[in-house]
């Protein structure tokens, strides 16, 4: 009991955002008789404030240790991606306000949505024991099928979820099991404990089986191929401030999970900052098969898109494959390298996400030739739309370059080079669908005279905050160097 | 000619009457024994049957008891239904059959027992013969945990003495819900899917005050088990100022009403009859049912009102301890006269319309539930 | 006495039996029976391990959260399933495939 | 053979057969009611297994709640006087040939681990235990299916909610 105690004290973001929820829950209901735009503001108001205090709450050095009984580990991986997702689920608050999908929705359940799934991401990167590694990713599917179904008098999104949450619990149930059978293997819940355990008992054949059935559920979460088949459907289904999300925070809650499991579950530190596996399986094999299928076929099937949304849920999918070039480097240059992508990838990709749902605002479609002659209806929408899609491709100066230069630089000191040309030929591959986007919005003529776009402040304020980050890439050389070893350095792995 | 009739079956019935009389003082007489009863057999069950056997044989003696007397209890029950609802409505109910109609239920059995046995010709065969099964198993198999006193030695007198009976009564009542969904879809008639589905709502929902009003009383004793719960509230002035229903003024009393009014509602007893509502379903889940069949509707629907009774009976009346001290009989006059309750209910208050059943149960009753339970708790925590 | 194997491979049966349902059902509420099969036969691995292997509560206490975790989930696949239904007067995910994968 | 065995190998036969009916059945609603003689038989194995509680939050909330609902789901999305609801199944034979291939892979791995089983008896009455667990080292998985639950229960009765366009 002393023990929860002494950890509520250092659970502060997550208990924040459970209070909000506490209090949106009863604002929503007490202003069911309010007009829908000041109930909107009301709830949106309090919700940003509880997600604002959380995202304040997180920042700052982790303490170290574990909580709640070696529960959740306090460590620099959960400190580094906890402001994180309150900075995502942030955003997504703001482009909710701005998606013709949502205008007229209410959107009590939806902020209650919103504050549940953050909390339990960050639930899902601390995660250091089967049962709450578990909970937690349900806890984040479940939500996230709600919110894909949000708008259930249409078709689209309906189908969408139902996809979602069979697809989804097929995988966790698979994942599940496969947990089960781990717990059987080391008789232990305790992610600490399998690895003491296997290291002191090969567990041959049975854990291969185990990491098999372990990456279906994680695979899922960040959309690895072959688990990837829900991921187009949901993205265009699923409204886009939604969408955005799912693209972001599961999936780095998804690779948090990655690296809990494979590194502190099954390997164990070695002295130079590299990691060897234990139980008599390389499982590295296995994740750089991942990789190497999922950028594959997620650039290639990118290339084939006419829809905006599913050409970025390609596209994410592709990245997601990058990513796991970092987790295959088996050091914790590539757990810092993973984490610095992903904070990155945070600000492009969320950047492309809100340049969509302004162009759908003004045009109503997804569709590629909607965006026709936006260079003319709005310069600036265009060149920040061509800063994130460069930043998604990896060219220098901008951020995105300096994701993949951590992500490759890891697999090469890993001696796997030719891992890292494998991912620098994808990128090339990218930059066709990427510029194939630019070349329409800046090149091709809009058909007849369109009005010029105007934006509101929320607009200018959200874009200018999300190019930022992407052009100053160079100048945070600084700071994701310490973002990295934040990460590495408290990563708990005791 | 009609004068003459009478005559004769009068001179039939007069002897016969004597029979449900007879019987139920048999049974009554060996509740009230049940401790000495049962001490006597278990001491002839240890000297006479092979070890191997003896726990098979304990078991199947104290099943064929409550067997016997969840099959009486019905034939009695109707009658009092009847008694019950005709004096209330200012008449006298069944007269002619034995004396005061105490063999009108005989007759009825005998009746039902002869019917035809239909099956509609569309319906699903399987599950329309399979339905009224599983709602007698239902509730017949609650029974089994449901103790019925103590003996003097110590044992409790119960077919399976488990130590989460609380949560097994509850587990098992929910398969009366799967019962009534079969019947309704397996007789292939709006009426009786739309009772159906009705009646399953509205067990299901019923089902999370009623757990939580048991958290109730299992917060305050500390047990999952029924004795335990029965032997805590032993002693006390008169031998009933330490049962739980006059435990912490007024928490447990609102506590006790609300578990009645939810074991109502899980019996599909008026007020919350909607589903079997005649005027609105013809009679809900078992339109299409008939003779046997329905008699087993008939049976599983008594045996529940008689169930709850005795849980309510158990978790806040006292158990069998009472007054008097510590007898099996105590317990069967308390839910008899819970029985009756349900009954005078019936035919006094008007049926509720289905949303307002609803409302009842998630606006009303479930949130007072929690806050008893939240209050209760902390007090517990506190003295 | 029944060993732990036996219990293992009844579950790897349920299992086994989820998966093919999984692959050749086209209903959606069908499928989700499927899914429970697979949850249950986890359940069963994890009730077994906790009283074989580790002789403590822990794989109890996961099974009773996976029993938690499946209501929700039934719950609110079910809702889906309604308020498609409410669309497309039709469950079949053959059909239902405005989206192609 | 003991009692107990034949009981415990009848519970598999009646599992495994019944779970059998609900990936075959062509009558979802009979379907739906093999998989309570299935949700049963696990509870039983529970029985067996010493999981007292667990057997009975078994019944309560699979058989109760989630089979309840499920049946709901049959119902309520097939037309009521349509009793033969059929479901297509299509490839069935590549389906069986992958789950038999499963199975076979599972029993193998089964078969070849040594799991150094070690029987610590029946546990005893699990409803204690499992309860100061559940407020001791398990607390933060307790409350966050609390909050699942919360979750669902309003995600669910947003979703089937008819919504009227403003």
């Amino acid at each position: 009991m002393s023990d929860a105690l002494a950890s509520l004290g250092r659970f502060l973001p997550e208990l924040l955002l459970m209070g909000a929820l506490a209090v949106v829950i009863v604002a929503d209901l007490a202003t069911q008789a309010w007009s829908l735009a000041r109930s909107r503001n009301l709830l949106v108001g309090l919700t940003l404030a509880g997600l604002g205090a959380a995202f304040v709450a997180s920042l700052g050095e982790p303490g170290g240790g574990s909580l709640f009984a070696s529960m959740i580990a306090d460590d620099g991986l959960l400190g580094v991606l906890r402001p994180l997702f309150a900075l995502t689920a942030i955003f997504t608050l703001l482009f909710s306000l701005r998606a013709k999908e949502l205008d007229g929705a209410r959107m009590g359940e939806m902020v209650a949505l919103l504050l549940t799934v953050t909390a339990a991401l960050m639930w899902m990167a601390g995660s250091v024991n089967l049962v709450m590694i578990y909970l937690s990713l349900e806890t984040v599917s479940v939500a996230s099928y709600i919110m894909v179904g949000y708008r259930s008098s249409d078709r689209l999104s309906n189908e969408a979820s139902l996809k979602y949450i069979l697809f989804g619990a097929v995988s966790t149930g698979v994942m599940l099991f496969g947990l089960s059978l781990l717990y059987g293997l080391t008789g232990t819940l305790d992610l600490y404990g399998v690895r003491a355990a296997l290291a002191a008992e090969d567990a041959g054949p049975a854990l291969i089986l185990v990491l098999l059935l372990v990456a279906g559920g994680i695979g899922f979460k960040i959309a690895a191929v072959p688990f990837h088949f829900w991921c187009p459907d949901v993205y265009t289904g699923a409204s886009t401030p939604v969408t955005a999300f799912l693209s972001v925070g599961p999936k780095a809650a998804g690779f948090a999970v990655l690296i809990r499991f494979f590194y502190s579950g099954i390997a164990q530190p070695g002295a130079d900052g590299t990691f060897a596996a234990v139980g008599g399986v390389d499982w590295q094999g296995l994740i750089i098969v991942l990789a190497v299928v999922t950028m594959t076929l997620g650039n290639v099937a990118a290339l084939l898109q006419t829809n905006m949304k599913r050409l970025l849920a390609y596209s994410s999918i592709a990245h997601a494959g990058t990513i796991l070039i970092g987790a295959a480097a088996l050091s914790s240059e590539g757990i810092g390298a993973i984490v610095t992508y992903l904070v990155i990838y945070l600000f492009m990709n969320l950047g492309a996400f809100l340049v969509v749902i302004l162009v759908h605002r003004v045009t109503g479609t997804f569709e590629l030739e909607g965006y026709a002659g936006f260079w003319k209806r709005s310069p600036l929408l265009t060149v920040a739309m061509g800063i994130f899609l460069f930043s998604l491709m990896g060219i220098p100066p901008f951020a995105g370059f300096f994701a993949k230069l951590y992500v490759f630089a890891a697999a090469v000191e890993a001696e796997l080079g030719w891992l890292a040309v494998v991912g620098v030929l994808n990128s090339a591959v990218a930059a066709f669908y990427y510029i194939k986007v630019l070349r329409i919005m800046a090149v091709d003529p809009g058909d007849g005279e369109l009005p010029a776009l105007r934006f509101s402040r929320l607009d200018g304020a959200l874009l200018l905050a999300l190019v930022t980050p992407n052009v100053v890439g160079i100048l945070f050389g600084g700071a994701l160097e310490q973002i990295s070893e934040i990460a590495q350095r408290l990563l708990d792995l005791a | 000619m009609i004068t003459r009739f009478r005559q004769v079956e009068m001179r039939l019935m007069g002897p016969l009457t004597a029979i449900p009389i007879v019987l139920a003082t048999v049974v009554l007489v060996t509740i009230a024994a049940l401790p000495f009863v049962s001490a006597v057999l278990s001491e002839w069950i240890r000297d006479a049957v092979p070890a191997g056997l003896q726990h098979a044989v304990a078991v199947t003696l104290g099943t064929v008891g409550f067997v016997a007397v969840l099959a009486l209890n019905p034939i009695y029950a109707i009658w009092l239904e009847r008694k019950v609802a005709a004096h209330v409505q200012d008449r006298l109910g069944p007269m002619r059959v034995g004396w005061h109609g105490l063999l009108q239920s005989f007759a009825d059995g005998v009746k039902l027992l002869f019917k035809e046995d239909l099956v509609p010709k569309d319906a699903d065969r399987v599950l329309f013969r399979l339905a009224p099964m599983v709602a007698i198993a239902g509730a017949f198999a609650a029974f089994v945990v449901i103790p019925w006193g103590v003996r003097a030695d110590g044992a409790v007198l119960a077919v399976s003495n488990l130590n989460i009976g609380v949560l097994y009564f509850i587990a098992i009542t929910s398969i009366g819900a799967l019962s009534v969904l079969m019947a309704g879809w397996g007789s292939n008639n709006k009426y009786a899917l739309y009772g159906g589905m009705r009646a399953a709502a509205q067990m299901v929902s019923y089902e999370i005050p009623t757990a939580i009003l048991v958290l109730v009383v299992v917060a305050q004793v500390g047990s999952l088990s029924l004795p335990e719960i029965v032997a805590a509230q032993a002693g006390g002035f008169l031998g009933i100022s330490n049962w739980l229903v006059f435990q912490l003024f007024p928490l447990n009393l609102i506590a006790f009403v609300l578990f009645f009014i939810c074991g109502l509602a899980e019996t599909n007893r008026t007020p919350f009859d909607i589903p079997e509502a005649e005027s609105e379903l013809v009679a809900g889940f078992h339109t299409e049912y008939s003779g046997m069949r329905f008699a087993f509707f008939f049976l599983a629907e008594y045996g529940n009102m008689l169930l709850i009774s005795m849980l309510a009976a158990l978790l806040f009346l006292g158990g069998w301890v009472g007054p008097v001290g510590s007898n099996p009989l105590l317990l069967f006059a308390k839910a008899f006269g819970l029985v009756v309750v349900q009954m005078w209910l019936r035919w006094t208050l008007p049926r509720l319309r289905v949303d307002q059943l609803m409302a009842v149960c998630w606006k009303y009753v479930i949130p007072i539930s929690f806050f008893l339970l939240v209050v209760v708790a902390v007090l517990k925590s506190i003295l | 006495m029944i060993p732990l194997e036996h219990y293992l491979i009844v579950s790897a049966a349920l299992f086994s039996v989820g998966v093919f349902g999984i692959l050749t059902r086209r209903n959606a509420v069908n499928v989700l029976m499927c899914i429970e099969l697979i949850f249950n036969s986890a359940n069963i691995n994890l009730v077994a391990f906790s009283r074989f292997i580790e002789g403590a509560l822990g794989g109890q206490v996961f099974a009773l959260l996976v029993i938690v975790v499946a209501a929700c989930e039934a719950a609110v696949a079910l809702a889906i399933v309604m308020s498609l239904y409410r669309i497309t007067k039709q469950v079949n995910l053959d059909k239902a495939a405005e989206l192609k994968g | 053979m003991t009692a107990a065995q034949v009981v415990f190998y009848g519970a598999c036969l009646v599992m495994l057969g019944s779970a059998l009916y609900v990936v075959l059945g062509r009558n979802l609603v009979h379907c739906a009611f093999a998989l309570v003689a299935t949700l049963v038989g696990v509870a039983a194995f529970y029985v067996f297994l010493g999981a007292d509680f667990l057997a009975g939050a078994q019944v309560l909330i699979y058989v109760g709640g989630i089979l309840t609902l499920l049946l709901f789901g049959v119902m309520l999305t097939n037309r009521i006087y349509d009793l033969k609801i059929s479901t297509g199944a299509v490839q069935v034979f590549p389906g069986a040939v992958a789950a038999g291939l499963v199975f076979a892979v599972l029993v193998w791995i089964i078969r070849s681990v040594d799991w150094n089983a070690m029987d610590t008896g029946a546990p005893g009455p699990t409803s204690e235990p499992l309860g100061k667990l559940l407020i001791g080292d398990y607390l933060l998985p307790f409350e966050i299916a609390s909050v699942l639950l919360l979750i669902a229960l309003m995600g669910a009765a947003m979703l089937v909610r008819r919504r009227t366009r403003p």
